[in-house]
């Protein structure tokens, strides 16, 4: 990637549990720091005005959106993308296995990020209500489902989690 | 399973399938979910290419403009820029798009970049490759465009008056099409009937389903074999290649289309070909693979936006027991800058004329124009939901004005479950349904009686209840023939899709199919029914993901649009499961010594029915049939290949130019739905209390994907009605061009969707099955008679498909303020 | 997406981070980034320098006195103004606004500084600080300055935060038993405000109460807060009466030029801002102890 | 959008009608403008910095003095460029005299064209109530200034 002689920050983080250390030009974002330069492409991008989420990723624990943090503000962060959920090239965790089993997708663009929303909420609230389900979710837009099934399957996956 | 004596008149008989049922028709999850739900989905913004440069457009400032001149030099000075193209390039290497509607719309030269003149907000002008797309975007800002603004048009009506600029010289006005459409006798019934309800005006907006995913491709012009490589997430390639091939000069054997998965379509990605080729132009020109991913506000601003439509002057001759005759109107169609798909809207809607109902008089004149605005492409329920919004505003107005009980008068005015197949004025031939049983159960959904309780106490609360339903309906499987209505000269009619299933080599079944699904689920449907006519789990079956021209097989009309799949494509793969089951059985039989009606096919194995034990795997019928063949006697070895392809081909016949009439499309599923909403009295603000769906759409492949299907369509609706429009300014800029701005609807905003379901199997397909996804814009309809039912005695009807809080609040104060109503009663 | 070049530092210390702004007239602070990374993305405007300081410490506290008053750090982020325990003891508005804020994800990276410093119209903290009467901690080159909120917000993303300075602290003085509403008319469920009225009440006993003092603030109407003169004065002294709110109420926004855009037009925004400020008067009479 | 607003100076009719026709010292009663470059005595250009928190769009604006009628009425039009973006500007001004100096009464009619005309549509009037208004002080103070 050109980085047009601006100066290159170095930046050392952990993604996925891999430690990278290289350099980024300041102007960089995250979520392309993630894509192209990673090649973790789950990670996705929908919007340039931080309103769809699908370039939710976790970082240090809590959901974000790496559409609006420079790459170089990640140095020192510990990232989770989709790509750490589920065991090896076909497992699914709990809650992807939720989403399957209830349709809680269909073209899949924005359920990376919405997966790693559920996470991230199941974590701070195991058993949410449907109203906190809806709020949690406010900051990922999905076109195709209308959200009912997403729903479901977070509640499906709340469920099994407490058995 | 034959068709019922008496349709036959309709269609000639259909064969249907005796074999679907153990697999298909149940909610097996989805095989396309595990590649999705972790992150391994290949969308277009995920491919890569070695060489490749990256592509930013310098687009238009102004809405109508001519271009004095482009000086490109700063920007290809910048060291990292590979090449630059610019409108003046493109109108030498490119001849104009092929053009649907006749002259003088036909004569338009429309281009893939604005040539000596742009015609909308965000047309582009310019592009630019270089090494990294922030790069490309750098060198964009040095390119130096000199613009003469000139007039500008946004009034879909206006535009057509004598001294509106006109936007392509060549046509000489802007007038898209025109013409009338008059089935029955609306003239008789106007003068005949007890009362004649008069609408002023009803418009219907314009927005976009905003796929999450902006349209982008990776190009490659292989200067070696001279074929072009577009991977891309276009979602009807076949007819993209339509329009590239002749534009810039390629043959279908050097173009190879590819997508895998595609994040949303919705129609809005149909229209792509003009980007498509430009970047094979810019290709061409730098020799390097070129990608482009269209930013949200590009998308927003100049990809494609539904149709806005505008209906003047309805009359509506009702007789006094509540039987409303039909209707006239005069229809204007907003086009946009050009015509990418259209004039196809100018006569889409005519498949569903009379909506649900059992309307005889219909006189539609439309007039199809154009603005300096974003071109408007197929958006879910493409043309026919705005029609059909009038015609549930019709039914509810004619109500509300004749003191008629909602839900009555539809009752009494929808086609009758014994009518079925029924014939419509204009000669299309509604398959089956059962309007009344739905409506009846959609009202239970939402605890209709409830809500009317609830609409008394809630008087003088400051809250104000309402209770909305909208009728639609969702016809599939187009005759493309309907483009002759507009264009006698167009070569095209009927449809069709194409389909290959295969035994391969080591006992795998493998299936092709010409579709490009964008997450309906093709992958798992299509494994459905295989697995049934193969007598094997769905997981024994292959389905090839997403759309390859090379790979895959394909038809003129191939691609995922236009609700028609669990028609088309299945009926495809049907086929082809059919004739290669045929072939097992005729080599099965051949190795077991017996005759084929012994044999029968259960869980890959092909047996004897009187004794399982005698069996064979599948593996082994492919291992002789291709590696063991002199086994087999030569006539058999030479009249099977364990590859079979099919074609599905509706019985369609070419509709009347002259008449417009015609079957138009073969299924009808349709849609009842219902809401409870509260409008807060000081603000205007409404929220959904409660809200209903119950979907009929045959026999269901799978059950759970279709309810997917109508949560989906119910969200696009209802985020349309309350919080999603295009506003342009009067110098046509776009007010809303991002997300901030074009609100699409969030999980706070669309409540829970109740659904029902009831079924009626089509006689006229191969499974039962009706096409269905579109949902036919069913909340706008349902929203805005909610909305109305809450206004108070005296209000303005509801004139607008889009009710933001100021336009209720104004439609609450409109009683108050007396004034017209935008209706009149003439009663005899 | 796709930002010009620019440059970046992330100083250890404020009086670094000073350093940096002072050295550099297109530098700007980087706290969240929740707006200025998206105006950047548009390259709506530009920026030489990025001074992040989102981790300084310095900038990220809450520091609730016993007496309820507060001071709390222009680099605390929503999620942490939601989480605070004493804050929603002492300063309930402050975590509520804070827990309405856009969506999870800018909670956990957006500041209640950058909210003040971006001042735009309709961004959620302005109003509500200038009906606190918060006074807003400066720091530049002479140490720090405190401006009261009333004068920090000069007009459209315009505040007294000068070249070379940035806003270190916000401090919040106790409640004392006056009640605080906050309304406002929202894009769909929870999306942009289009009408907003903050009002700060503190009644005196009776039956009904009187109101000893009031704050009526307005967002969404004008560049900068704006204080609704008229209804506070017709108020002040008066009952703490549904129809003496009414009627104080209608007055608010009253010749003010709200802006119109795609949703709203002017005078539908003036007429919501009288609606706001009747909720919002409502709810801290109900809250007023 | 057309915007309109007055405002009273505290200096003479004469005297400020004189500012604000004048190419030369119009431009210096503009806030915060760099390369300001004279071309005649109707056409000037300048490059506005507006300072904000979220950093600064500069604008390279042409300026033209369209109509003027002595002593009391000015009109003035404006075209800038901000990146992808354009700005069209028509400013008309009406000077009256009162007991205590000038009331200037304006009216405009402004556009922008590009992302901005979405981003920036809540901004735009303010914004430019508060420029003219910086513009008629700053010309007050000139023709003080220039008079003392």
């Amino acid at each position: 990637m050109a980085t047009e002689g601006a100066t290159v920050h170095a930046i050392d983080l952990t993604v996925n549990g891999v430690a990278h250390s290289t350099t980024v030009p300041a102007r960089r974002l995250l979520v392309h720091f993630i894509r192209e330069t990673l090649g973790l492409r789950g990670t996705h991008i929908g919007c340039d005005t931080g309103n769809c989420g699908a370039c939710s990723v976790i970082c240090d624990g809590q959901l974000i959106k790496s559409c609006m943090m420079l790459a170089v503000q990640a140095d020192g962060c510990e990232i989770e993308t989709i790509e750490s959920l589920g065991e090896g090239p076909d497992g699914l965790d709990p809650i992807q296995e939720a989403f399957k089993e209830h349709h809680g997708l269909q073209c899949g663009y924005c359920t990376p990020g919405i997966v790693l929303n559920a996470k991230t909420l199941l974590a701070e609230n195991p058993h949410p209500s449907e109203a906190e389900i809806r709020r949690a979710l406010k900051g990922n837009i999905c076109r195709c489902t209308g959200y009912v099934n997403i729903i479901r399957s977070i509640e499906a996956a709340a469920g099994a989690q407490g058995a | 399973m034959s068709t019922p004596p008496g349709e036959t008149t309709f269609y000639p008989e259909v064969e249907q399938s005796d074999r679907l049922g153990v697999w298909s028709g149940k909610s097996v999850p989805r095989k396309e979910d595990k590649r999705l739900l972790k992150g391994q989905g290949a969308f277009v913004d995920d491919l890569w290419m070695h060489r490749q440069g990256h592509v930013h457009f310098v687009r238009s400032p102004h809405a109508h403009a001519r271009i004095v001149s482009i000086d490109v030099s700063r920007a290809e000075a910048l060291p990292g820029v590979y090449a630059t193209l610019t409108g003046e390039e493109v109108g030498e290497l490119q001849q104009p798009f092929f053009q649907m509607a006749p002259e003088p719309a036909g004569l338009m030269k429309d281009y893939c970049m604005a040539v000596g003149k742009a015609r909308y907000m965000g047309e582009p002008v310019v592009a630019v490759l270089a090494e990294s797309a922030e790069l490309a975007r750098d060198a964009a800002a040095l390119v130096e465009v000199v613009y003469e603004p000139l007039e500008v048009v946004v009034d879909g009506i206006a535009t057509i008056e004598p001294q509106a600029p006109v936007l392509h010289e060549e046509i000489g006005s802007n007038v898209a099409w025109h013409g009338v459409y008059d089935y029955g006798d609306v003239d008789w019934a106007l003068e005949n009937a007890d009362h004649v309800v008069r609408i002023d005006r009803l418009h219907f907006h314009r927005f976009s389903s905003t796929p999450l995913e902006t349209t982008g491709a990776l190009v490659n012009w292989d200067p070696g074999t001279g074929v072009v490589e577009f991977r891309s997430n276009n979602q009807m390639p076949m007819f993209a290649a339509m329009f590239i091939g002749p534009a810039i000069g390629l043959g279908i054997d050097h173009m190879q289309f590819s997508s895998q998965d595609i994040g949303g379509g919705f129609g809005i990605k149909i229209t792509s070909y003009t980007y498509l080729t430009a970047l094979a132009l810019l290709s061409r020109k730098a020799g390097r693979p070129v990608k482009w991913s269209e930013s949200r506000w590009e998308h927003l601003a100049a990809s494609a936006h539904g149709n806005e439509r505008t209906f003047l002057d309805i009359e509506v001759p009702v007789m006094s027991d509540g039987t409303i005759l039909g209707f006239k109107v005069r229809a204007f169609d907003d086009a946009g800058a050009y015509l990418r798909y259209e004039p196809l809207g100018a006569v889409i809607w005519a498949q569903v004329v009379p909506g649900n109902y059992r309307f005889k008089h219909v006189r539609v004149d439309y007039t199809e124009t154009l603005t300096n605005k974003c071109p408007v492409g197929p958006n879910r329920g493409y043309s026919r939901l705005q029609h059909l919004w009038l015609i549930e505003r019709i039914v509810d107005i004619v109500a509300k004005e004749l003191n008629f009980d909602r839900v009555a008068l539809r009752a009494l005015n929808y086609v009758q479950p014994e009518e079925f197949p029924y014939e419509t004025p204009n000669g299309c031939i509604y398959d089956s349904g059962d309007y009344p049983a739905m409506l009846e159960q959609v009202l239970e959904l939402i605890d209709y009686e409830g809500a009317l309780k609830r609409k008394l106490e809630s008087a003088g609360s400051g809250k104000r209840i309402g209770i909305g339903i909208g009728s639609t309906l969702d016809s599939g499987t187009n005759n493309f023939g309907q483009s002759r209505i507009i264009n006698s000269a167009l070569p095209f009619s009927g449809n069709g899709e194409a389909a290959v299933v295969r035994l391969d080599l080591y006992g795998e079944i493998t299936v092709t199919i010409g579709t490009s699904p964008q997450g309906q689920g093709h992958e798992t449907t299509a494994a459905q029914v295989t697995a049934d006519i193969l007598g094997c789990s769905p997981d024994l079956v292959h389905v090839a993901a997403g759309y390859n021209k090379a790979a895959n097989t394909y038809v003129g009309f191939s691609g995922t649009y236009a609700s028609q799949f669990a028609v088309t494509g299945l009926g495809a793969v049907m086929g082809a499961a059919e004739q290669l089951r045929g072939e097992i059985v005729k080599v099965g039989a051949c190795m077991l010594g017996a005759e084929e009606s012994d044999i029968e096919l259960a869980d890959g194995f092909v047996r004897l029915a009187a004794n399982p034990e005698a069996a064979i795997p599948f593996i082994g019928i492919a291992a002789t049939v291709f590696a063991n063949v002199a086994e087999l006697p030569g006539e058999l070895a030479d009249s099977v290949t364990l590859n079979c392809r099919y074609v599905y081909r509706p019985p369609f016949t070419v509709p009347d130019h002259e008449t417009k009439r015609g079957k138009l499309t073969l299924t009808y599923a349709s849609q009842v739905h219902a809401a409870v909403v509260e409008v807060d009295d000081e603000t205007g603000q409404v929220t959904i209390l409660a809200y209903a769906a119950v979907d009929e759409c045959g026999r269901k492949v799978n059950p759970k994907i279709v309810e997917g299907q109508v949560h989906g369509a119910t969200g696009h609706g209802i985020g349309a009605a309350l919080y999603e429009s295009f506003e342009y300014d009067a110098d046509g800029q776009l007010l809303n061009s991002t997300f901030a701005d074009y609100h699409a609807a969030t999980s706070l905003d669309v409540p829970h969707i109740a659904t029902g379901e009831i079924e009626c199997p089509s006689p006229f397909t191969p499974n039962g099955a009706k096409g269905m996804g579109e949902g036919g814009g069913a909340p706008l309809s349902t929203i805005a008679s909610a909305i109305e039912d809450a206004l108070p005695e005296g209000a303005h009807i509801v004139f607008d498909s889009h009710n933001n809080s100021e336009r209720v609040y104004d439609l609450l104060r409109s009683a108050a303020l007396g004034g017209p109503r935008g209706v009149e009663v003439i009663s005899r | 997406m796709l930002l010009a070049a620019t440059e970046y530092v992330r100083p250890a210390s404020l009086e670094e981070a000073l350093t940096a702004l002072r050295a550099n007239t297109g530098a700007r602070v980087l706290a969240g980034g929740q707006t200025l990374i998206n105006v950047l993305k548009h390259r709506a405007a530009s920026v030489d320098l990025l001074v992040d300081v989102s981790r300084l410490a310095e900038l990220r506290f809450i520091d609730v006195a016993a007496d309820g008053s507060a001071v709390i750090g222009a680099a605390t982020t929503y999620a942490e103004l939601e989480r605070s325990a004493e804050l929603r003891g002492a300063q309930p508005l402050i975590g509520e606004v804070a827990a309405g804020t856009v969506d999870r994800q800018v909670r956990v990276r957006g500041t209640i500084g950058g909210n003040a410093c971006f001042a735009d119209p309709s961004s959620n903290y302005p109003p509500l600080l200038v009906a606190l009467e918060a006074s807003m901690e400066i720091a530049g080159e002479s140490g720090t300055r405190s401006v009261p909120a009333s004068e920090f917000f000069l007009g459209l993303y315009r505040t007294a935060v000068g070249p070379g300075e940035l806003l270190r602290a916000i401090t919040l003085p106790a409640l004392d038993g006056a009640g605080v509403g906050y309304r406002s008319l929202q894009i769909a469920a929870d999306s942009w405000a289009l009408a907003r009225a903050v009002a700060w009440v503190r009644t005196a006993a009776g039956s009904p109460r009187t109101i000893e003092a009031v704050r009526v603030v307005l967002g969404c109407v004008a560049g900068a807060p704006v204080r609704a003169g008229a209804t506070e004065e017709l108020l002040a002294g008066g009952p703490a009466s549904e129809q003496a709110v009414s009627a104080a109420a209608a007055l608010a926004g009253e010749g003010l030029q709200p802006p119109s855009d795609v949703h709203a037009s002017s005078s539908y925004r003036r007429e919501m801002t009288a609606v706001m400020a009747k909720r919002a008067l409502l709810d801290a009479i109900g809250g007023a102890s | 959008m057309i915007v309109s607003g007055e405002m009273s100076v505290a200096v003479g009719r004469e005297e400020l009608w004189a500012v604000l026709s004048d190419p030369q010292r119009l431009a210096q009663a503009l806030p915060g403008v760099s390369d300001v470059t004279i071309e005649d005595e109707q056409h000037f250009s300048a490059v506005a910095h507006p300072f904000t928190a979220l950093g600064e769009t500069p604008v390279a604006l042409e300026f033209e003095i369209v109509e003027v009628r002595a002593g009391e009425f000015v009109a003035i039009a404006a075209t800038g460029s901000a990146g992808e973006n354009l700005l069209t500007l028509t400013l008309s001004l009406e000077l009256a005299s009162t007991a205590d100096g000038t009331t200037a009464s304006w009216r405009a009619e402004v556009g922008l064209r590009g992302v901005l005309a979405s981003l920036l549509q809540r901004g735009l009037a303010e914004l430019l109530r508060e420029q003219v208004d910086a513009v008629l002080c700053a010309a007050a103070a000139i023709s003080t200034a220039d008079r003392g």
